[in-house]
């Protein structure tokens, strides 16, 4: 594409987009069934930027906790992981425009005891959630405002449902598009109670001040929602549904 | 009536014969002493009268009584094991390297086996290891640990620990020979006096001294037999055996 | 005088981390120990399938990271078969119990071969003197043999106790809130790694002052000597 | 049938995670024992600051988790000082190189107390043989002492090697995949603890082949006893 | 001229005064017996010469050469290190527990010495070490591990690697009392070998047989003093020290 001459000298590595992620972050990035190949979400759409770019992509798998601090000391050019744009990350980091839209979602055990009909309603409960993420920020707060819970937090996501389902938790709070790939399958023993606003949009996030990498990725990323490319990864992840277009908007 | 009489005893280690039909009958107080080179088998005969080796053929008689009468390895009396345990226990052991209890003090180690094996009240068996203590000159001692003894002390309170279970044959092996020059004496004073006592003894000893005093018959064992049994006065002054007197003339 | 009350405040959650830390690790001994003692003598013992059944016990604790044995009892060993599920009603124990059963488990592996090498190193004159005095394999053992090799088991036991403290900073990951654990909540709110101080710090003190009780015990038990 | 197909398809990448494991387990190790080496003659030192230094040294990295090392190495301290960030140009090296510091520097406190105890065990006669004969400090230790101490040394630095192996299952922790990290990728994405099995064999295999081989090398080093 | 002399040493460990006003002058040719009961201070003594103890106070001359002037653990005399060192090479030593290099064969524990200390030729210095493990009668061991010898065989080694050195004395401690009974003959028949060559020797030993046969002169050394020093004939037949009587009659 037009961009490839423009953005080669951009990256850490020339001629290839490096792009951190935690994988293991289903439906969003997580290994195929190998345990190696990294797959979805985010991985089809570094995929696509990249060709757009005319650069070669390489994924980096990095534990959540740290992967900021990836970014801020270069191990690569970008986060493509989930990131949600909030201010505070805004403010230590370059961010280019959403690309799709979440919320925060709680899950509970179908059939279950427990009638929290939202987060605030979690008092003397359990509640898993994955260290360091804005399921940790929202929890962290409501606690800061006087609700009452036990914390769990775990360095994967998935350990919260293992928990949920073994009964040693009483209830998640996460991104609603990781929520809704757990309680697709028809034998699936969780449920989504409650999804807050939609305005948990994700971004690609960029070390601080490196505006010519962020504005080339902004580029490209307009580039395929008009192409419909970001359309047809939405309908392929998330089973027909338009998670992208809302981002837009 | 023989306090010990063993017939035609075979041993071996692996490929090695260490015992090779070994007869020797030792009588109601009579004082024997074994001596041999290193390795000719004198420990692992003494160990064998007292089911600490397993020997592979031969009889074995504790007064009268037939306790093993083996054949490639198995023994052929049957017999509860409860009650050869008990004849067992007419045999008193002392040995070279004292192996006296270290966490129990000098009374501890003498009293310990009466109460627990032969159930003998507290009371008694304290009144009674005292006694046996004071007899080997350690009556201050008693208190100590074994670590705060010398090594001639030591062995003095493993000969009073084996009498305190009234054995009526003692076995020593080697008692003097991990003991300072200084220290020999001491302890077999102790030996000569249970002799003078009539106690019945199978000593294995480098200390020709004792033999030549204390011994009723000496036994010259090498490379697993017996070659030659006399009176003191026989075998030191008139060896009959070349081996014999090449040993004694090694030693002396 | 800021950075002091910081530091101050940080004290009061390290401490309850310590807690978790310091607990886990006293059962997970114990109970180990206890174990061990069995697996020690089976691993000694003449009746093959006992010794191999221990063998392998052992052979298997011992030659698998700590870290993966906990995640599969407390994951992957419940999720496979809902036997193993511990509901106490209290989601604390629900995680303390899985935990202390992997730590137990892997101590007693580690026990039972300084219980054997304890035993072991036990002067054979010591069972000959008491075979020749005519006592039993039981007496011998409780008499003899075992108050001995105490004395040597305080040292690597002790050892042994200093490893599950430090390695009881993996039960961070199943969400229990240990030294570790405490540590980085406190790094994550505070943005800052300063919290790793007062923590090693705190972790040295607990060592210490372990490593210096098990000394005094070894005295205690040395009077003999 | 189609189970094992499943089973044999992660196989590839457990081994890949194997190589991580072993490699940095032996480059780890190896430079351990060079540094501790300079850390036990440190602490048998004379020089008051020497042998302090390395005496708390060893206190320090012996008395903390390593967990707690590796994230203070691989977090905390670059965040802290931008000196001790480690960038290669290849995403592999800039956590391999974090984590081998990590683990050399523990394992180096330990076979610092593993050299220390195998030198101080070699008998006194033989110091003052050397003495009698003429020989000056450093050719005893060289021709004397270090050869007697070699042997003494294997097996206690095979175990720590079995431990640094298993270990090494904390790099999961940053992300660099060995065995552990490989398991919990594949058990994420089967949704599935089956993993944990063929995982499992895989430690215990290294770890049985790696004790075969200390003890291989312990009997060449035995050849005069 | 003397081999070596020394004028009251004394050393103690912390509160234990083990050398009290030691002094001895050992002639050239002389064989030195040292004798007396355990804990006597014989062996610090014998260390002290050879600096693997630091004596506390006195003087110690090697051949006339002033080596040692301590007073309070400090030694007085100025000298380069090297020069110190050099004088020392002149005094060999054998230990009672032998001390040989395990992991080093016969040959080359005889060897090591003069090839890393006197610098000798590799070629120089394996054809000596060969004449002299000859000399002790183990030519056909040469290749052996220590561990494969009898104590009395490693104890000749220790003297041929001691001799390898070209000593111009030769210290003995206790030479054969890790020694099997049978095993003590062939080290001080090596010992009397030597000796009749005319080797300068101090030998502490409770062989009272050599020290009767080979000494020129018996010192008996108590509680850190030495109280008599007398021929052999004299000191065994007629002791004029009641302690030394005593001690005598305990051990022959
Ligand atoms: N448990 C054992 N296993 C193998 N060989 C043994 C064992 N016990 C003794 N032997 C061997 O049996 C032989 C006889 O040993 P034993 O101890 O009876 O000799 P000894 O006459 O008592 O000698 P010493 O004077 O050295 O005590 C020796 O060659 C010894 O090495
Ligand atoms: N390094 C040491 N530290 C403390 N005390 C020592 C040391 N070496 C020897 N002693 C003590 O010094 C005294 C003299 O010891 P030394 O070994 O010289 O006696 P010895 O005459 O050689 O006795 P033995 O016949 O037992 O060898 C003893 O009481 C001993 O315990
Ligand atoms: N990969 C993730 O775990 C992302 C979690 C969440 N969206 C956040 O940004 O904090
Ligand atoms: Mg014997
Ligand atoms: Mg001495």
């Amino acid at each position: 594409g037009g961009g490839s001459q423009s953005s080669g000298g951009l990256t850490l590595e020339k001629g290839t987009l490096t792009v951190g992620m935690e994988i293991g972050y289903p439906p969003m990035e997580y290994y195929a069934d190998d345990g190696k190949t990294p797959i979805g979400f985010d991985v089809s759409m570094a995929k696509a930027l990249a060709a757009k770019m005319g650069l070669k992509v390489k994924f980096v798998d990095t534990a959540w906790d740290g992967i900021f601090a990836g970014v801020d000391t270069s191990k690569y050019d970008c986060i493509m992981s989930s990131v949600t744009i909030t201010d505070a990350r805004k403010a230590a980091h370059n961010f280019t425009k959403p690309y799709v839209g979440n919320a925060m979602a709680l899950v509970l055990l179908k059939n279950s005891a427990i009638k929290a009909k939202n987060p605030s309603e979690l008092v003397g409960l359990g509640v898993a959630y994955q260290e360091e993420t804005t399921a940790d920020f929202y929890m962290t707060d409501l606690a800061a405002k006087g609700l009452r819970f036990t914390p769990y937090e775990y360095d994967k996501v998935m350990y919260c449902f293992d928990e949920l389902k073994l009964g040693r938790v009483d209830a998640i709070v996460t991104d609603s598009l990781v929520a809704v790939d757990y309680v697709a399958p028809a034998d699936s023993p969780f449920e989504i109670v409650w999804q807050g606003p939609a305005d948990e949009v994700f971004g690609i996030c960029l070390k601080k001040g490196n505006d010519a990498l962020t504005a080339e990725l902004d580029k490209a990323l307009d580039a395929l929602f008009a192409d419909g490319t970001m359309l047809k990864i939405s309908k392929e992840i998330f089973g027909g549904v338009d998670m992208v277009s809302a981002a837009r908007n | 009536m023989s306090m010990v009489k063993t017939v035609g005893i075979n041993k071996s280690f692996g490929q090695l014969k260490v015992l090779k039909d070994v007869s020797l009958t030792v009588e109601q107080k009579e004082v024997v002493c074994i001596i041999g080179p290193s390795g000719a088998g004198k420990s692992t005969y003494l160990r064998s009268l007292n089911k600490l080796e397993q020997i592979d053929d031969g009889q074995i008689y504790i007064e009268d009584k037939l306790l093993f009468d083996c054949k490639d390895g198995v023994n052929h009396v049957k017999m509860p094991a409860a009650e050869r345990n008990k004849s067992l226990l007419e045999v008193g052991m002392v040995f070279q390297r004292f192996n006296l209890f270290p966490h129990k003090t000098v009374l501890e180690n003498v009293m310990l086996a009466p109460v627990h094996v032969r159930k003998y009240p507290d009371g008694e068996a304290k009144q009674k290891a005292k006694t046996l203590i004071h007899r080997v000159g350690l009556a201050d001692k008693l208190d100590s640990y074994p670590s705060q003894l010398s090594g001639g002390q030591q062995q003095r309170v493993a000969i009073a620990r084996a009498l305190a279970m009234e054995p009526r044959i003692m076995l020593f092996d080697e008692p003097t020979s991990a003991l300072d020059p200084e220290l020999v004496g001491e302890v077999l004073t102790v030996m000569k006096g249970l002799a003078n006592d009539g106690m019945t003894m199978l000593v294995v000893t480098h200390e020709m001294g004792f033999a030549r005093e204390a011994a009723d018959r000496v036994v010259f064992m090498c490379d697993g037999s017996i070659l030659e049994i006399a009176s003191p006065s026989e075998i030191f002054s008139n060896p009959r055996n070349d081996r014999t007197r090449q040993f004694l003339q090694s030693v002396l | 005088m800021d950075t002091l009350q910081k530091i101050l405040s940080w004290v009061p959650p390290l401490l309850g981390g310590a807690r978790v830390t310091i607990g886990l690790t006293l059962l997970a001994v114990s109970a180990g120990v206890i174990l061990s003692l069995f697996l020690a003598l089976g691993k000694m013992s003449k009746y093959k399938w006992v010794n191999k059944f221990c063998s392998a016990y052992i052979f298997f604790f011992r030659g698998t990271p700590l870290l993966m044995q906990l995640y599969f009892i407390y994951y992957a060993l419940p999720l496979m078969l809902p036997v193993f599920i511990i509901r106490t009603g209290d989601q604390f124990f629900d995680r303390f119990i899985p935990a202390f059963i992997a730590f137990a488990l892997n101590s007693a592996a580690y026990c039972a071969e300084i219980i054997r090498a304890a035993i072991q190193s036990i002067d054979k004159g010591q069972f000959e003197a008491s075979r020749a005095l005519g006592l039993s394999y039981p007496l011998t053992m409780s008499l003899v043999v075992v108050p001995q090799a105490i004395r040597r088991l305080i040292p690597p036991i002790g050892n042994e106790f200093i490893m599950v403290l430090k390695d009881a900073s993996l039960v961070s990951m199943i969400a229990l809130v240990d030294i570790t654990k405490a540590t980085r909540n406190i790094e994550g709110s505070t943005r800052s790694a300063l919290v790793y101080i007062p923590a090693m710090i705190l972790y040295l003190i607990i060592t210490a002052v372990f490593t210096f009780a098990f000394h005094k015990l070894e005295k205690k038990y040395s009077v003999y000597e």
